[in-house]
């Protein structure tokens, strides 16, 4: 049993402590993630169990690690995460029911099951040798010791790990970067366009949202003679993340035209 | 106290994050699941890097965070092209190949 | 503690970092060359670095059985031959890529958007691909010469990303194409997790990240198993992954439909290669010893796969997801291969990949010819007729598949035969009948296809073959001249790769 | 034994003609029924010429041989191409050239104006070729290349005019029923073979006397089921009416003088067999006394008048078959009678041949009627044909005929009284029989409608009828003048002790006398004295009925043989296609369903894919948790 | 010398040739191919001149390595056996090629293509019963399927693609599950003193009896569906009934061979202990055959369906030949095996004659052709004759050995094969009836008779079955050495006749 064979004595104490309070939290915080509605608050909760691993790297003697983890972890990766996540729209929340006939079950049975056996499997384990502590290793300082084996013994790695840092920038360049390959039209050009255009409704420009209607919002289309609302009204980008309110509960009763027809 | 601990929680960690992979349907709280596996990961070689006593686990748990880094990229890149053309961020959403 | 430079043997890591070097050009290129000259500049550098790559390979063949880079990587016979197959099928692969009428103009535009239309018109290109390309063979070149699990897992995400990446550029279809991206990526990113998992337990278990640590460790380890087996089982899932073995295999038939077509033959015989002679190297030395704990594990994901991989193509209407599926089968044989665990197990394998990856971009090079104006045609029913049309082509495909299916005088026959008689001599008798089995159900389908070709009438559709570009031309034929010599003529490279593939420990 | 050179052309000649007919076509058809019947008569001379070879040698040395190449030699099975001239094959030899010679003339004319006489000539000479061969060969082996090689002359002859389906239906049945026959034969050469390791004739009898009985009774019986196909016996009788739709110089020929005496000879030959393997002996006898009284019992209802003399054949065969069943002493006077019948039967055919040939092909007796004045030599021809069959003494039926009902009544027991009275009874229905046919073809009013002209045939046919009538007269008595034959062929049967006289032959022949008077009598009174109906009258009994449908043969096998048969036929190209393949398609479908429902693990979400590969995960973990307990 | 591949090689250079030819000179093409089969032919001749009859051993033996990895060679060499069935082969294919003169016309493909296909196959059909390495010839055995496969599937008629894919199918699982056995045969040789796929050097293996009855299966059952044996017949008629009649020779005169052929090259001779065990259960297999087959072609309304019905037949003959394991049954089934494939080419030939002329293959849509067309019914007739073994024909000798040779060890399956002989009657005599006789049926008038070319192609055919029906000595003497060596090396002798014992 590992339990048995490491006795990792030396500052039992105050780790001891450290962990327990801690490492419920990261738990709970981890089950968090999967639990909330809203991808933001998932971020947050990664956050934290990034940063209580942090804590923990320190505790067992990877002071550099731990603050790689806080600067680059946690200070940057997980920015660009919430950068992402506000542009798909920082509070779209996920519907938690499940879609996928029987996947919940499954996925609740797989991940008992996978929990319980590695812990179980984990109880089991025996080194058969006698733990050293990170100590030693670290007599000359940490990052000393780090900086000595990533430029003798993984220098390679190293190097090639910065030809996997090109290619994710060629990649996120590839993916996101728009070439100009089309002038920018001027407010000269898409005024003559709007007059020459197919039809002249829209030449006087957009409704604004809000008109004529109930309400005056940004997110609440303007409403049309005839009482239905005006799509061109509102912002497209605000349509495309959600946001536009239902405008029906805005609408004024319908004009009944056909009765005019009839005349 | 012992070291052990870290290791059942980093399997608890993991576990959580596989479950998350599959069971969370907005692709970015998908990816960060995986991240989390990663973490999970790392807590893991620092904590053997202390059972055995020399820092090669350290080195591994960095080496993992950069490539991480890049990872996170590459597949934000990704994600963000996709819910460009989509509008949607939904994992479940993309289910044109089956079969 | 005194620091020591590190000696890296830079010429026996020529190969790999003339790719990178040719890469790094590349993204210059892609900074400073017009856009008028990048595709023809892209084009001749990234042959041209691999060509060198591959002359540089020839260089140092008798160098091997050494380690280099502070024991990163190992060059051994193995590695060579790898090394060697991987250049080769890249280079027929890139002739794939050349023709950019698979890839989109501009991928940050929207599907359908006018900005993607003025892309198309203006002849924009997406020439970044090269690199990226290159970037990716690097990965596979170091994949299987990695010795200690650092290497191992850079080397993994360094083949990963690229084609991460490329799977999503397909200029037509490209909802699908993204989608294959996203999948591919968001499993690959699944899959490595718990193959970084299962490192740590390795390492937790030796001590060692080295290869030969660890397997020092199996040999005479202390303790008892339970690290180790868990060590094995997630790495063994990363690997399995990334083979496409039953029940990792989900992503494949996605990706390979939705990739572009150049990129699936890449990535399939690429990476096949890549994934199997890691796989072979961590198996046959490091887990040997520990045989007993996962042959039958293995065993049991070999004959799942074979005979998932042929019962589920058979159901296929699509030519792309159907040699995905036919390439799952082809994973469980090369399994087999694996557990052999034997000399003979290794030569076959590594005869099996390179017979199997240049049939594979060469059916992939057939399947970018058959074309509407849509661009390309996968489903089944409209390539009715293709040997009326075509008979060249047509022929080219159906010899590409009979090497599939191993019928004699191909070399999918000297493949089969030589990794299934290895699993026998090594007692796997299961995993051969299996293997047999499968083969049979296999060949059901492969015949379909010819079926299909020759002996129904064409439906006039709109469905017409390119004419192959010269590149193209020149991949088919070589696939089609190799797969044929490699029938009927296989002795030298089978006694070059006796001679040569034996791992160092 | 002596060797020969020249035996092979006796069978060469008639073979070289049908080659050469069959491969010249056309270009033939102006000569190439004369050199048909020149080769037959050669060889009818070569025949002569080994005769008369034969007589000049002592007994012991008549049997001749001669070995043609090595024709099948594997192991200890050595057959060689060979043939063998022996005192019994010498009277078959002559016999099948002459009377086939006869016959070709008489065809020269009676086939002038069929497009395809070149054709029928070939055929001819095919049958003679093959019968010679039949009685010439020196093994089982040898003999059963001719045993069939007749049954396809029989084949293509009755078939002749096989645009009539009936006639071609007539030819394929009278082949498949020879099969049958020969599958005894092909049983018999196999037992022996097995047993004694030897097919040839001298190899056999020589091993007869230390083989087991249980084998030789069994080889016997096979050589019996043989006999009873190409003899057409009891039960295999069936096809032999229906040949009748040959020309009529086939019948005269084939189906009357030679190939359905073949049973005969192989019994004959085989005495060595019969006589150690008493019940296959007993057997052969109760087969001819049942064939004797069914053919005589058909013959009194027939109105074709070839298929009358059809059953009478296969009565008087009845007659051989039963004399040969009754072992040493009635083997020579088994071939008597058929030498004789071979004559009278042949001549009688050749005379219906006549009368068909006046009356516009015309067979139904009950059509013909006072012939006598226009056909004067046919009938007088058929006359003499007609008291020798009757045994009138002295033409030659009397002296073959009555030495088997001799024999057979002094074949000792109960068994003897049986076979005695059947003969006798089988005489006086023949001569019922035998005198409808005269009454209703030569005598009384005429019956033919208005286009017949009956007229005599010109001489080329009537002569060989008057040879044959000639033949019909003396033949009895030169064979059995001082027991000539039976001297000539003692020498090939082992003789028994002679049997306690029942009857003597006086008073057999009174009896034979007595019966045959009867039976003239009451055909006498039945036909002569009545008017015959034009056509057949419906009012008869159940009787006449039944020996009008040839004793239900037809229905018999029928509705034993062949309907099942159909059925059977018809189940199992049904099977073939449900079951077995079926089965196969199955497989398919199977591996097609199984790979259609697998697809659905692809369900496109991929999530549903990482929860497969976390339950592989689970699954690997779970079976190290089992492995480390 | 070099003969073997002297012979392998001309017919692939005649394809080569064939191959380079332009397109649209369709005669030229025909014409090259026929000279090349009639060179093969003549080779072929000339080397069994050569042949020395009494010697038991692989005569004209060559030898290269071929992949030395596995210790695979390309060797050669043939016995009585392998000479009579290459003679066959060699002989059919200017036959076929000459009979078939037309029918490559309206095809999927061009003329030239028909004819590349041809010598490729007849290359291979030479090599199949040559190859001493079972490697060699298990190569040989699966890639004569796809040269086959395109025959039909391009060139046959009514459900062409269908039958061609079930042919294909069928050989291949059976080739899959040889491939096992090989494999295994591979690793043992391995074990045992090197790797090796030697024909003689196999039969030396030491293995437990259940290894050998499993190996055993594996190479039975492939050649067992190859041979068609009942049950694994299915694919046989169908694939007949829509190869050409030139294709149907072919495989089944010469393809199908390969399937007895191997039971007696391979089966007996690597496997003598499973042979031995699994005998008994060849024979009621093979019985069934024979008297399957024949019902089933009875109850054929297509005409190339009944052959095919008929082959099932004849192939039971052989197979119980083989296992009767005896020296007449033994030569029995090798002389059947070469008669066949002249009395099936004959009746094929001029069935497919028939069927071009007339438009249709359904037996009930001919009739009268005697008046019509004599010499090609006589041809028919002939063909017919042989096929049921009518004695003075060349099947008769060998139809009557095996029963003989069966008899004498196995009586009841001998006995019970002989009724085939009576439905065979059947079988051929209702065909010939309604095709030939009766009344001619409307619309066949004016059916042209064969014409010279024709009458060229089917004469050496007619003489063959003629002459060997009288004189098969040549060949028997080919064959006996070779028999007696099979036999005694099984440990068989022949049964001594009982009645000496009876003294």
């Amino acid at each position: 049993m590992i339990n048995l064979a490491i006795q990792v004595g030396q500052t039992a104490a105050p780790e001891a402590t450290l962990f327990w309070i801690l490492a419920p939290l990261t738990f709970v915080a981890a089950l968090g993630m999967l639990l909330v509605k809203k991808a933001v608050h998932s971020a947050i909760l990664m956050a934290f169990v990034m940063i209580a691993l942090a804590i923990f790297y320190i505790a067992q003697g990877a002071p550099f690690l731990g603050i790689v983890q806080v600067v680059v972890y946690t200070g940057a990766v997980m920015m660009l995460f919430l950068f992402i996540l506000m542009l798909v729209g920082v509070d779209s929340s996920d519907s938690l029911t499940e879609t996928i006939r029987g996947l919940r079950p499954i996925a609740i049975t797989a991940a008992l099951g996978f929990g319980g056996l590695m812990l179980s499997l984990l109880a089991r384990a025996t080194l058969g040798r006698t733990v050293v502590g990170v100590e030693a290793a670290n007599a000359q300082g940490n990052v000393q010791g780090i900086a000595h084996l990533l430029f003798s013994t993984f220098v390679w790695p190293f190097e090639v790990v910065s030809a996997l840092l090109i290619t994710a920038a060629l990649g996120a360049m590839v993916l996101a970067h728009h070439h100009r390959i089309q002038e920018r039209p001027t407010q000269r050009q898409l005024s003559i366009d709007r007059f020459r255009g197919e039809s002249l409704a829209s030449a006087a420009g957009l409704p604004a949202p809000g008109v004529f209607a109930r309400h005056n919002a940004v997110d609440v289309p303007a409403l049309l003679p005839d009482g239905t609302a005006a799509a061109a009204s509102v912002n497209a980008s605000l349509k495309a993340r959600g946001d536009v309110l239902d405008s029906s509960v805005f609408e004024l009763g319908r004009v009944d035209t056909s009765v005019e027809e009839e005349k | 106290m012992n070291a052990a601990n870290y290791l059942y929680l980093s399997a608890l960690l993991f576990t959580i994050g596989a479950v998350g992979v599959v069971v969370r349907r907005n692709a970015i709280v998908v990816f960060m699941c995986v991240e989390l596996m990663l973490n999970a990961a790392n807590l893991s070689f620092v904590t053997f890097s202390r059972i055995n006593g020399d820092l090669n686990g350290q080195v591994i748990a960095f080496f993992t965070m950069v490539v991480a880094a890049c990872e996170v990229v590459v597949g934000l890149a990704i994600i963000v092209t996709i819910y460009r053309s989509r509008r949607s961020a939904s994992v479940d959403d993309a289910s044109l190949l089956k079969r | 503690m005194t620091f020591t430079a590190p000696v890296l043997n830079y010429s026996l890591l020529s190969p790999i970092l003339i790719l990178l070097v040719g890469a790094l050009i590349g993204v210059l290129v892609e900074a400073f060359v017009s856009k008028a000259l990048r595709p023809v500049t892209q084009l001749s550098i990234t042959i041209g670095t691999l060509v060198l790559s591959l002359a540089q390979v020839w260089k140092i063949r008798n160098e091997h059985s050494t380690t280099a880079a502070m024991g990163s990587v190992v060059i051994d016979g193995p590695a060579i031959l790898l090394q060697a197959s991987i250049l080769i099928i890249s280079i027929i692969s890139v002739f794939l890529i050349a023709d950019t009428d698979h890839f989109t103009a501009l991928a940050a535009s929207l599907p359908g958007s006018d900005e993607e239309r003025h892309a198309v018109q203006t002849g924009n290109q997406v020439t970044e691909v090269y690199p990226l390309t290159l970037f990716a063979i690097a990965g596979m070149m170091l994949f299987p010469i990695s010795s200690d699990l650092i290497t191992l897992f850079v080397a993994l995400e360094m083949l990963s990303l690229p084609l991460y990446l490329m799977a999503g550029l397909s200029r037509r279809r490209r909802l699908a194409s993204q989608e294959a991206a996203l999948k591919y990526f968001l499993l690959g990113a699944f899959s490595s997790a718990f193959f970084l998992f299962g490192m740590a337990y390795l390492y937790g278990y030796s001590g060692s990240v080295n290869f030969a640590g660890i397997r020092e460790s199996v040999v005479g380890g202390s303790g008892n198993d339970v690290l180790l087996l868990i060590g094995i089982a997630f790495v063994s899932i990363g690997l399995l992954f990334k083979v496409g073995a039953v029940p990792f295999h989900t992503w494949s038939p996605d990706v390979y439909q939705g990739a572009p077509t150049p990129v699936t033959g890449f990535m399939a015989a690429a990476t096949k290669v890549a994934a199997f002679g890691a796989m072979l190297r961590i198996y046959y030395t490091v887990f040997a010893n520990a045989q007993w704990s996962w042959t039958p594990l293995l065993s049991a994901v070999a004959i799942v796969t074979m005979l998932f991989g042929s019962l589920v193509a058979i159901a296929q209407r699509d030519v792309k997801r159907m040699l995905a599926y036919s390439s799952i089968a082809h994973a469980g044989f090369l399994l087999a291969g694996v557990i052999a665990l034997n000399k003979a197990g290794l030569d076959a394998s590594i005869f099996y990949l390179f017979a199997y990856g240049i049939a594979t971009v060469g059916a992939f090079a057939i399947v970018t010819l058959v074309r509407d104006s849509n661009g390309e045609v996968t489903d089944l029913n409209r390539w009715k007729g293709l040997g009326k049309r075509s008979p060249w082509v047509a022929t080219a495909f159906a010899g590409f598949l009979l090497a599939f299916a191993g019928i004699p005088l191909t070399s999918g026959f000297i493949g089969k035969f030589s990794i299934f008689s290895a699993a026998y001599e090594s007692g796997a008798k299961g995993v051969v009948i299996a293997g047999v089995l499968s083969s049979a159900i296999a060949a059901f389908f492969y015949i379909r296809v010819i079926v299909l070709m020759f002996f129904t009438d064409p439906i006039q559709d709109g469905t017409t073959v390119d004419i192959p570009s010269g590149l193209t031309r020149i991949t088919i034929i070589f696939s089609i001249a190799v797969t044929i010599v490699l029938g009927v003529f296989p002795a030298p490279l089978l006694t070059l790769i006796t001679n040569f593939a034996t791992f160092i420990r | 034994m002596m060797t020969s050179t020249s035996l092979v052309y006796l069978i060469a000649l008639p073979l070289a003609g049908a080659a050469i007919l069959l491969l010249a076509g056309r270009h033939s058809d102006k000569w190439g029924h004369l050199l048909a019947t020149g080769l037959s008569g050669s060889s009818f001379l070569v025949g002569l010429y080994q005769l008369s070879l034969m007589l000049g040698r002592s007994n012991g040395q008549r049997p001749i041989t001669q070995k043609l190449f090595e024709w099948i030699s594997v192991g200890s099975f050595n057959i060689d191409a060979g043939l063998m001239l022996d005192q019994l094959s010498i009277c078959f030899v002559l016999l099948i050239t002459g009377v086939g010679t006869l016959i070709h003339i008489y065809s020269i004319s009676y086939m002038s104006h069929d497009p395809d006489r070149r054709r029928f000539f070939a055929f001819l000479n095919l049958f003679i070729a093959a019968m010679l061969l039949l009685v010439l060969g020196n093994s089982y082996l040898n003999l059963y290349v001719g045993w069939e090689g007749v049954g396809l002359a029989s084949y293509l002859l009755i078939g002749f005019w096989n645009q009539k389906p009936a006639y071609a239906t007539a030819s394929k049945k009278a082949f498949v029923m020879n099969r049958i026959g020969d599958m005894g034969l092909s049983f018999a050469i196999m037992i022996a073979f097995a047993t004694m390791g030897t097919v040839s004739f001298s190899g056999v009898k020589e091993a007869a006397g230390h083989t087991s009985t249980a084998a030789l009774t069994g080889i016997g019986i096979m050589l019996l089921v043989a006999a009873t196909g190409k003899s057409a016996q009891f039960p295999l009788q069936a096809w032999l009416g229906d040949a009748m739709a040959g020309p009529t110089p086939v019948s005269a020929l084939i189906h009357a003088a030679t190939m359905v005496t073949a049973g005969v000879y192989l019994i004959t030959r085989s005495n060595f067999i019969f006589d150690a393997a008493p019940t296959a002996q007993l057997l052969v006898v109760i087969v001819g006394a049942i064939t004797l009284m069914f053919g005589a019992l058909i013959g009194t209802a027939k109105d074709d008048i070839k298929k009358a003399l059809a059953a009478s054949t296969m009565s008087q065969i009845g007659y051989m078959i039963l004399g040969a069943g009754l072992g040493p002493v009635g083997y020579a006077f088994a071939i008597m009678h058929l030498l004789t019948h071979g004559f009278f039967k042949a001549g009688m055919f050749l005379g219906a041949g006549s009368v068909m040939h006046g009356m516009n092909d015309e067979v139904n007796m009950r059509k013909y009627g006072a012939l006598r004045k226009f056909m004067p030599i046919t009938f007088a021809t058929f006359g003499l044909g007609y008291l020798a069959i009757l045994g009138v003494p002295p033409f030659a039926g009397f002296y073959s005929k009555d030495m088997i009902i001799e024999t057979a009544f002094n074949s000792g027991g109960s068994k003897g009284v049986i076979l005695g009275c059947v003969t006798l009874l089988g005489a006086g229905i023949t001569a019922f029989y035998m005198t409808r046919v005269m009454i209703l073809t030569f005598t009384g009013k005429s019956r033919w409608d208005d286009q017949a002209h009956p007229h005599e045939s010109p001489w080329l046919m009537w002569l060989p009828m008057a040879i044959l009538a000639i033949g019909s007269v003396t033949s009895g008595y030169l064979l059995s003048h001082g027991d000539a034959l039976v001297n000539w062929l003692s020498p090939l049967f082992e003789s028994h002790g002679e049997h306690a006289e029942l009857l003597s032959p006086v008073v057999v022949s009174g009896l034979a006398l007595v019966m045959v008077a009867v039976g003239v009598a009451i055909a006498f009174l039945k036909y002569s004295r009545n008017e015959v109906a034009a056509v057949a009258p419906d009012d008869v009994s159940i009787f006449t009925r039944v020996a009008r449908q040839d004793l239900m043969q037809d229905r018999f096998n029928e509705a034993v043989f062949m309907r099942p048969g159909q059925v059977l036929t018809d189940v199992l190209v049904k099977s073939d296609e449900a079951v077995i393949d079926g089965a196969v398609r199955g497989v398919g479908r199977l591996a097609l369903g199984s790979g259609s429902s697998l697809r659905g693990i692809q369900t496109g979400f991929v999530r549903s894919y990482a929860a497969l590969i976390l339950i592989g995960a689970v699954v690997l973990v779970a079976a190290i948790w089992v492995v480390t307990q | 010398m070099i003969w073997l591949t002297f012979l392998m090689a001309l017919p692939l250079a005649g394809s080569v040739v064939v191959a380079a030819l332009p397109k649209t000179n369709e005669k030229l093409v025909k014409q090259v191919a026929l000279f090349t089969t009639l060179l093969v032919m003549g080779a072929t001749i000339a080397m069994a001149v050569g042949f020395q009859r009494d010697n038991v051993e692989l005569q004209f033996v060559e030898k290269y390595s071929w992949i030395p990895s596995f210790g695979i060679n390309y060797a050669l060499g043939i016995d009585g056996l392998a000479l009579v069935l290459i003679l066959m082969s060699t002989i059919l294919a200017p036959v076929v090629v000459l009979a078939g003169w037309n029918e490559s016309h309206g095809g999927r493909w061009s003329v030239k293509v028909f004819y590349t296909l041809i010598l490729v196959l007849e290359t291979m059909m030479i090599g199949v019963f040559a190859a001493t390495d079972v490697f060699l010839f298990y190569v040989i055995f699966e890639a004569m399927l796809i040269p086959v496969y395109f025959l039909i599937g391009g060139y046959g008629t009514g459900e062409r693609s269908a039958a061609a894919v079930k042919f294909l199918i069928y050989s291949l699982f059976g080739g899959l599950l040889m491939l096992a056995s090989i494999i295994a045969l591979y690793v043992m040789s391995g074990a045992q003193g090197g790797h090796t796929f030697d024909l003689a050097s196999l039969s030396h293996l030491q293995m437990s009896s259940t290894t050998q009855n499993l190996l055993f299966l594996g190479f039975f059952i492939a050649f067992a569906i190859k041979a068609p044996l009942w049950p694994l017949h299915t694919w046989l008629p169908d694939a007949a009934e829509s190869a050409t009649p030139g294709t149907s020779v072919l495989l089944l005169g010469v393809l199908d061979k390969v399937g007895t052929f191997g039971m007696i090259r391979y089966c007996l001779t690597l496997f003598p202990d499973a042979s031995k065990t699994f005998t008994p259960m060849i024979l009621v297999l093979a019985v069934i055959s024979i008297i399957y087959g024949a019902i089933l072609a009875i109850g054929q309304r297509d005409l190339k369906r009944l052959i095919a019905f008929t082959s099932i037949s004849h192939f039971g003959f052989i197979t119980m030949g083989i296992f009767a394991m005896t020296s007449q049954g033994y030569s029995g089934a090798a002389l059947y095996m070469f008669n066949h494939g002249f009395s099936t080419a004959a009746l094929f030939l001029v069935g497919g004659w028939m069927i071009s002329r007339r438009g249709s293959s359904t037996i009930a849509d001919f009739g009268g052709l005697q008046r019509v067309t004599p010499v090609m019914a006589w041809m028919f007739f002939l063909a017919g004759m042989s096929s049921l073994a009518l004695p003075g024909l060349s099947s008769f000798v060998s139809e009557f050995l095996v029963l003989v040779g069966t008899f004498t060890r196995y009586p009841v399956h001998a006995i019970i094969a002989t009724f085939g002989i009576v439905l065979a009657a059947l079988y051929i005599l209702i065909p010939v009836q309604k095709a030939l006789h009766g009344p001619t049926t409307p619309g066949n008038e004016n059916l042209p008779d064969l014409n010279l070319r024709e009458k060229i192609a089917i004469a050496p055919v007619i003489a063959i079955i003629v002459v060997l029906g009288f004189y098969p000595s040549p060949l028997l003497k080919v064959i006996n050495p070779a028999a007696t060596h099979v036999i005694a090396g099984l440990g068989f002798s022949d049964p001594v006749p009982t009645s000496g014992n009876n003294e």
